[in-house]
């Protein structure tokens, strides 16, 4: 229903620095509006047996931004994450995007919105090709069933081909077009995590919610990533909520921070406030920066 | 649980379509010549074959693509079987409306089971449907009304536009003489293949990737937007329609129902198909259940004239235990020797490129280790 | 009341013995995480050795050697086949130890043929009574050595190396190996335990009131099943409490039929798993079983 | 710096993979016998995958060594042959040898060469989900008598306190980097002779990322060598006395890790430092560089063919 | 087109033969094929063994005399392990080939088939004694009927054991069409009688009979009928007893087995425990009888000696006698099987009850033994009464179907 305006789109360019991907209006019909949209954070707490893993957490991402949640080891970002993509419940508080409450809703719902994530280990489907692994986040656009499947109705077979093309388009732009049919289980790791990125492009978000996209990557691989955000965040215009340690890249590329200490938000603001706030260094960055905190001077 | 053949939902670009095209051709030919030269053991044991192929897929649906262990098979068969005949013979259904009915009331009871089914995971769901049997077996033992009992009851012959599939009335078809078997043959060979097709549309179209997703990381597939617990349902009723639809066909030929057919060692054998065929592929089901129904009757028919199995009777190794050991020789020696099963070996036969070359089977194990 | 009453402690005394076969699984499945389908052949193999050994050298040797044997042969199958069979996927295992079983079983009731064997014990058919309740002796005898056997595999499992060795190797393999961990004698002991176990359990399942051990003696470890899961696939205990609820429903239930006939008469065997379903509707792994821990 | 030291040590020097083991110039490698590792020639195969291919590294008693490489390189693959999990992924050793302490362990079981000294921390974290964070420890801890495994617990959580908190936690509902932690403590507890290290830093807060930097240093400093795997090249080569770059499967560059830090292919490619052709630091030969820039195309298009059939 | 064109299957293409005999499906110049589908590695393994080894060596003998018909006979036997499937494969396999089915054990296989049986006009012995197996003219149920042999019993128990009208009496049963064939019999009889039956139904698994003990107890039944499997049999008796529950036990004909003797439930059997059989036990001193078993040993030293061997005999005996009259009308066709076999009305005697083949929607014969376990005796039983008619079972409405 969709593809024609895509495939119309900028004729695919090769994967080089500054990558750009095709913008891609809302297909009719999917769920939730279009364009970006404000996402707000409202107290939200959450409770495991005998901890709290976030303590009446709020901040605000604004249409189209890349924000930052950063905090040591455990102090509850991706438990957030979990929240926001309705893994987790909240046990109390409130989640906000665009006109939708998304603390009552199942996970599958919150994607129907348009909000997109990668995890902080790698979940991939092993066995699957990288495109088969990227056509499933095509699921929330397409409508092939268990009955229009089977039969191969005509209207299936429009769909996968449609949307297959559309998925070529993302590979390439995310740099893994190349691998489009091998398993993605003997990928290299650094590999996958971008084939988790593509797949989370492909669910065409207006929300996308990376955590770590750069552990287990060396300073080069960490540059194109970034870029590759960035790029995202240029062409897509959506707005990116992103966990990292690698405080260079959050620094270069995020237009605000929160950071997060025991479940609590010790701060929030312009990286550069943020990376100054002495509560900030005391928790997270350590006075000396630390051995990241060189790779982020540079 | 699986261990998938990678392109478990990826199109084979590898075999061409021109080829692949003659090759079906060429075995539907063959198969449209059988009945006019086997005779009806042949017939029978191919149809029995036919049926367990259709369940088969089913549960590889459900076992290989989704990994959703299923013990339960049998009942969905038993279910399939029995509606078909109370519908027909009590309702005055049609036969083919029964047929249909049956598979749909198949698919209706796979319903009322996926509360446990959308619940359980691996080898407590697996062992849940255990119940499925048991409790089963119980109904048809006891709601004597409907089943018939212990007895079972007759099959109504299925009647398509006039066309009745039974011995009488008499037919002769280039002088070979076309009884109930000769004529169900084609049924049956038209119903496996569109199970097939369509189990292959499945697995290759939308729902045949979140399947997959689900059974590799339940939570991913969730927040890629796939509604888990409904797909699970979903595909747990589908795979009991393939059962329901094995069960019409099985007792179209028996032409009479028993209860004890549809027991245990049934389901324990559609497990075993899938694995000598090879988990999550619709060809795998197809020659794993061909190999596991046809081995004893192939045994039994030429006990006499195979070595070290002994005459009935005489003591020694019966044939009957012979297909027994090599039945379960069998399952071990695939899991140890053809990961990916027979249809995996045929497949790795057919198409040696250098992508296979260099992209070994079977992802790292962090990745599998699910 | 007093009808009552005997029901009840017949189903607790049956209860025992399903208690020991379930706890076979539950080894098995604990060390390895696969639901080990060979269990009732190793039963038969168990039975069968002390069957024919104890003419020759009396009830107690023979016990022993048909300990022996099914270890052995539980020692075997892993190291033969499981050890080698390199699947992502426990359920593919399961489905390994169901053509074992196939094997075993077939090769067994061949040579067990048509014979009723009795195993000698000396128990007999003694019956202890409590006031209106009588109980076999061997029953009780079982529920005490199922009660001393599961505290025991509870502690172990616990507490010695050997246990979290077990659940490691179960968990990850490569990681278990990357501790030190001998994979090998790990789940080969694991296997050889079970064994034992089953052997034990076949003695109990097979002397009085059981006539003796015959081809179809193998069809009571079914009924070990409802009881591993309900308890909790991987849960010592719950393989003692599931044992003796699916005992107690049984019994009840088949000591009740007339009055019950309105369910259809023989639900006694029915009834297990309905109760199986309810608590796995209620509780998905069980009455003791831990679940998977969920997190991304 | 090129002109001072022997021509062995000066810059980042090459080891074809033609030419043997690191050169004699530097003392701590030269004796085989040093009781450290020793690999040689090594080749590993994936079924038809090439992984690794005639790789020579040696780490000496005492002494850290950091690997560094892209994804792919082979870096995991490399501490697999060391660590005897390649069989785990149908992987093998094909040729070449990898001794420990004067012995050969390539082709010895996991748990022999744990049994050995060598232990090693996977990558990818890999705790024992269904455990406790205790039991986590315990299962560590199984190849060491009572007594040391006790003292080594308190080390370990003295050094990583919040795995004290969570004892009783189930370490698969632990945060990823808490589990990074648990999954070094757990290496720890066996009290490694030969401590394999494959990205301990991967997802670690940067304050984390330090504390287990001085740890490497500590444990270090109580004689246990290091082989360390690591993304965070700046820190790596901080720690390490010699450092050796993978690229597709090979040893591209190896040397003392204060001149591979310095050499600007390494910063650029390792340490991502942007650094524009025109302001490279002056006296830096173009050697090397340039070796650099080839070998950067040559390594961009084999890594795509390693990816595409 | 194929081999199969010229008439192979299925149809009963009646030709005549050289000898102006016409011929059917399964008889050729030289031999007649009979076959035997039976049991021989599932629960009654025992039993279909003997069976099929008496009429292989019944078959023997006649080819030895010269044959009939100046044809041989050749014996095809099928082993389906109690299979269903198995079952109806292996029938559609010898079906087309046979000229009369000798032994067929299992009552829901042959039930599966009955109606393929019918329409082949295939003369088929069941080794299964359920009244749902009447009513068909090609299939021959031999001897009583399971509820027949319950009428007797019940009428034995209260000649001779002291039952009145007003007690209780238990009746253990498999679920099936043998335990509800047998119960019919027991509630007719009590119906009459004026008893109670107190009803335990089982599963052939089940093993442990201490719950259905005490219900039973519970109920303060007098005497329990048992008509379930010989394990089931030794549980019961043996629980019972030890439960001080000391009553008299009959059972049907395949609720004992000799093998039991040597269980420890051996000595309770041999304390109060009958069962009612139409077939004459080996033990019993009558010369065909003492012939059998001497031939039987001959050719099968050390086999068991139980019911199984003159049952079988006396199965492929009824088919020979068919075959000899069918020859005599010079009709070996099914339907000249058929006709020459319905023909008999008094068949036999010597093995067993004599019977009538005239009619098929009631049992061939009414008499039953009562037979008593003895350590001593051939094949572990010898005649605790000899076989009589009950008055009940006279003119007892058999249901049939
Ligand atoms: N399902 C759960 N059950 C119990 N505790 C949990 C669960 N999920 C998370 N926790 C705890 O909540 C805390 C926050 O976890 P979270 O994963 O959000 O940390 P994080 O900020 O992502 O840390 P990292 O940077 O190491 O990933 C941790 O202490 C963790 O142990
Ligand atoms: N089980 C496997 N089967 C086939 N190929 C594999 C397997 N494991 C790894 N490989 C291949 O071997 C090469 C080296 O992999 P390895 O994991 O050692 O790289 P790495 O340097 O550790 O990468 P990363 O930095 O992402 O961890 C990669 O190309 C990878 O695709
Ligand atoms: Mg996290
Ligand atoms: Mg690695």
């Amino acid at each position: 229903m969709d593809g024609m305006t895509h495939r119309r789109g900028v004729p695919r360019t090769p994967p080089t620095r500054r990558r750009r991907i095709p913008a891609r209006n809302q297909p009719v019909g999917t769920v939730g509006g279009d364009g970006p949209a404000e996402l707000v954070v409202g107290e939200v707490t959450v409770r495991f047996a005998g901890l709290t893993a976030l303590d009446a957490v709020s901040f605000t991402v604004a249409p189209g931004s890349v924000h930052a949640l950063i905090g040591p080891n455990g102090a509850g970002k991706s438990t957030c994450f979990n929240v926001l993509s309705g893994v987790y419940r909240a046990t109390s508080g409130s989640v906000r995007f665009g006109g939708a409450e998304l603390t009552s809703l199942r996970p599958h719902q919150v994607a129907a919105l348009g909000v997109a994530r990668t995890f902080q280990n790698i979940a991939l489907s092993p066995h699957l090709t990288v495109r088969d692994n990227l056509m499933l986040g095509r699921h929330r656009l397409t409508r092939a069933g268990f009955v229009s499947a089977g039969l191969r109705l005509p209207s299936a077979r429009r769909e996968a081909v449609r949307h297959g093309a559309r998925v070529a388009e993302i590979a390439e732009f995310a740099g893994v077009g190349d691998a489009l049919s091998i398993p993605v289980g003997l990928l290299p790791y650094g590999v996958q995590k971008r084939v988790e990125l593509a797949r989370a492009l492909c669910m065409e978000p207006r929300l996308l919610l990376l955590d770590e996209p750069v552990a287990g990557m060396n300073g080069g691989e960490r540059r194109e990533m970034a870029d590759l955000i960035e790029s995202v965040r240029e062409s897509l215009g959506i707005s990116i909520l992103l966990v990292e340690h690698d405080m260079g890249m959050v620094m270069r590329i995020a237009d605000a921070v929160t950071v997060l200490d025991f479940g609590r938000r010790i701060a929030d603001g312009p990286p550069e406030e943020v990376q100054r706030d002495p509560e900030v260094i005391r928790a997270y960055l350590g006075d000396f920066g630390g051995p990241s905190g060189e790779r982020g001077e540079a | 649980m699986s261990e998938p053949t990678p392109t478990a939902a990826t199109p084979t670009r590898d075999t061409p379509r021109p080829l692949r095209a003659a090759l079906c051709i060429a075995v539907l030919a063959g198969a449209v010549a059988v009945p006019f030269y086997l005779e009806g053991f042949w017939l029978q044991a191919g149809l029995f074959a036919m049926s367990a192929a259709i369940g088969a897929i089913g549960i590889n649906l459900l076992t290989g693509a989704t990994g959703q262990l299923s013990l339960g098979h049998a009942f969905f068969l038993a279910v399939g079987a029995y509606s078909y005949v109370f519908l027909s013979s009590d309702l005055g259904l049609p036969t083919p409306l029964a047929a249909v009915a049956a598979v749909i009331v198949a698919g209706m009871s796979g319903g009322l089971f996926s509360p446990i089914a959308g619940r359980l995971k691996g080898a407590y769901l697996g062992i849940a449907t255990l119940a499925l049997i048991f409790v089963g077996q119980h109904i048809l033992f006891n709601a004597e009304p409907v089943t018939g009992g212990f007895n079972g009851r007759p099959v109504p012959p299925m009647e398509l536009f006039g066309f009745v599939f039974a011995d009488t009335p008499e037919l002769v078809v280039l002088n070979v003489p076309f009884g109930s078997l000769e004529r169900l043959w084609f049924l049956g060979i038209a119903l496996l293949a569109g199970a097939a097709v369509f189990a292959r549309g499945v697995l290759r179209g939308r729902p045949g990737l979140a399947m997959n997703t689900i059974r590799d990381h339940e939570i991913a597939a969730g927040v890629m937007g796939v509604p888990v617990a409904r797909y699970r349902a979903g595909v747990f009723v589908l795979s009991s329609m393939y059962g329901g639809l094995a069960g019409v066909l099985v007792a179209l030929v028996f032409q009479q129902v028993v209860p004890d057919y549809f027991g245990m060692l049934l389901s324990l054998d559609y497990l075993a198909m899938i694995v000598i065929g090879g988990l999550g592929s619709v060809a795998g089901a197809v020659v794993g259940a061909a190999f596991v129904s046809l081995l004893p009757q192939l045994l039994t028919r030429y006990s006499d004239a195979l070595p070290l199995v002994a005459e009935p009777g005489s003591g020694g190794v019966s044939p009957a235990e012979t297909a027994r050991i090599l039945y379960g020789a069998a399952v071990v020696a695939v899991v140890l020797f053809l990961p990916g099963g027979l249809a995996g070996l045929a497949t790795r036969l057919g198409r040696v490129r250098l992508k296979e070359l260099r992209w070994a089977k079977s992802a790292p194990a962090p990745a599998s280790r699910r | 009341m007093a009808v009552f009453l005997e029901l009840l402690v017949n189903g607790i005394s049956v209860g025992a013995v399903y208690a020991l076969i379930a706890l076979g699984f539950v080894v098995i499945f604990k060390a390895t995480e696969v639901v080990n389908f060979t269990h009732a052949s190793l039963l038969l193999a168990g039975g069968y050795v002390i069957a024919r050994l104890h003419p020759l050298i009396g009830f107690w040797a023979a016990l022993a050697a048909g300990i022996a044997a099914a270890a052995l042969v539980g020692a075997l199958v892993e190291f033969l086949i499981l050890r080698r069979a390199h699947v992502g996927s426990r359920g593919v295992l399961a489905i390994v130890t169901i053509g074992v079983d196939i094997l075993l079983t077939t090769e067994l009731t061949r040579q067990i043929g048509t014979e009723v064997l009795a195993l000698g014990d000396p128990w007999g058919d003694r019956v202890l009574r409590l006031g209106p309740v009588t109980v076999a002796e061997t029953r009780v005898v079982a529920l005490a050595v199922a009660a001393a056997l599961i505290v025991a595999f509870l502690l172990a499992f616990k507490f010695t190396g050997w246990g979290v060795a077990m659940r490691a190797t179960a968990e990850d393999a490569e990681t278990a190996a990357l501790m030190g961990v001998r994979l090998g004698r790990v789940s080969l002991s694991a296997w050889a335990v079970a064994g034992a176990l089953a052997a034990v359990a076949a003695m109990f399942l097979c002397v009085f009131p059981t006539p003796g051990l015959d081809r179809g003696t193998t069809a009571a470890a079914m009924k070990a099943f409802p009881a591993a899961i309900l308890g909790g696939l991987d849960s010592t205990t719950g393989a003692l409490a599931g044992g003796l609820i699916v005992g107690v429903t049984e019994t009840l239930m088949s000591g009740y039929q007339s009055e019950l006939a309105f369910l259809g008469r023989g639900i006694g065997d029915a009834a297990p798993f309905l109760v199986m379903i309810v608590i796995l509707l209620l509780r998905p792994s069980g009455l003791f079983g831990t679940k998977e821990p969920a997190r991304v | 710096m090129s002109g001072e030291a022997g021509p062995g040590t000066s810059g980042p020097e090459i080891d074809g993979p033609e030419t043997a083991a690191p050169r004699t110039g530097n003392p701590r490698t030269a004796d085989p016998k040093s009781g450290g590792l020793e690999i040689r020639g090594l080749e590993v195969r994936y079924g038809p995958v090439r992984a690794l291919r005639g790789v020579h590294l040696a780490v000496p008693r005492g002494a850290v060594a950091a690997v560094l490489g892209a994804n792919g390189a082979g870096k995991t693959t490399l501490l697999r042959a060391v660590s005897g999990t390649l069989r785990f992924h149908r992987g093998a050793i094909t040729s070449g040898t990898v001794a420990f302490g004067g012995l050969r362990i390539d082709g010895v079981a996991a748990a022999a060469v744990v049994r050995r000294g060598v232990v090693q921390v996977p990558e990818g974290r890999r705790v024992f989900a269904r455990m406790t964070v205790a039991e986590n420890l315990r299962a560590g801890a199984l190849g060491v008598p009572g007594r040391r495994a006790a003292a080594a617990r308190e080390r370990v959580l003295e050094l990583f306190p919040v795995l004290a908190e969570r004892a009783h936690q189930r370490a698969g509902l632990l945060s990823g980097g808490e589990q990074q932690m648990l999954a070094i403590g757990r290496a720890l507890m066996a009290g490694p002779s030969l401590l394999l290290l494959d990205e301990p830093t991967l997802g670690l807060a940067p304050l984390m990322a330090a504390r287990i930097a001085d740890t490497v240093r500590q444990i270090n400093a109580q004689g246990t060598s290091v082989l360390l795997v690591e993304q965070n090249a700046a820190m790596a080569l901080a720690l390490a006395e010699r450092a050796y770059v993978l690229e597709v499967g090979e040893v591209a560059l190896s040397g003392p890790a204060a001149d591979l830090a310095a050499s600007d292919e390494v910063r650029r490619r390792y340490l991502g430092v942007g650094m524009p052709e025109t302001d490279r630091p002056v006296g830096t030969d173009l050697g090397p560089g340039h070796e650099g820039h080839e070998r950067l195309e040559r390594h961009e298009r084999t890594r795509l063919a390693r990816w595409t059939a | 087109a194929s081999g199969k064109a010229t008439g192979g299957g299925g149809g009963a293409g009646a030709a005549a033969g050289g000898d102006g005999v016409k011929t059917g499906p399964g008889v050729t110049a030289t031999t007649i094929t009979v076959s035997a589908l039976t049991d021989l590695t599932g629960p009654y393994a025992s039993f279909g063994k003997s069976q099929t080894q008496a009429q292989q060596l019944y078959f023997d003998q006649v080819n030895a005399g010269g044959g009939v018909c100046g044809r041989r006979y050749e014996l095809v036997v099928r082993d389906h392990g109690y299979d269903t499937q198995k079952a109806v494969a292996a029938y559609t396999e010898v079906a087309p080939k046979s000229a009369a089915i000798a032994q067929f054990i299992g009552s829901p296989m042959i039930t599966a088939l009955k109606q393929r049986i019918d329409g082949d006009k295939l003369l088929t012995i069941p080794m299964a004694w359920a009244t749902t197996l009447l009513g068909s003219r090609a299939i021959q149920v031999t001897g009583t009927t399971y509820d027949v042999d319950m009428i007797n019993a019940v009428e034995f128990l209260t000649k001779e054991k002291g039952i009145k009208s007003g007690d209780r009496i238990g009746h253990l049963y498999f679920e099936g069409d043998y335990g509800e064939s047998s119960l019919n019999g027991s509630k007719y009889a009590a119906g009459k009688l004026g008893l109670q039956i107190v009803e335990q139904k089982i599963k052939a698994t089940d093993q442990d009979m201490s719950a259905q003990v005490a219900a039973f107890k519970a109920a303060g039944v007098k005497a329990v009928l048992v008509s379930v499997g010989p394990r089931q049999t030794a549980s019961l008796v043996g629980v019972s007893l030890a439960k001080g529950m000391d009553v008299p036990f009959v059972g049907s004909n395949s609720a004992y087995a000799p093998q039991l003797l040597a269980t420890p439930a051996g000595p309770a059997l041999l304390k109060d425990f009958y069962y009612v059989s139409a077939g004459t036990p080996v033990s019993a001193k009558n010369p065909a009888m003492q012939r059998l078993v001497a031939d039987y040993q001959a050719k099968y030293p050390g086999e068991t000696l139980d019911s199984g061997v003159p049952t079988g005999w006396s199965a492929a005996m009824i088919v020979d006698e068919a075959m000899r009259k069918a020859c005599e009308a010079k009709d070996l066709t099914r339907e000249g099987v058929l006709n020459a076999h319905r023909s008999q009305s008094t068949f036999g005697g010597d093995l067993g009850t004599p019977m009538n083949f005239t009619f098929f929607d009631k049992p061939a014969s009414r008499s039953s033994y009562v037979l008593k376990p003895d350590k001593a005796a051939l094949g572990g039983a010898v005649v605790f009464r000899e076989a009589e008619v009950s008055e009940l079972a006279k003119d007892y409405p058999v249901p049939v179907g």
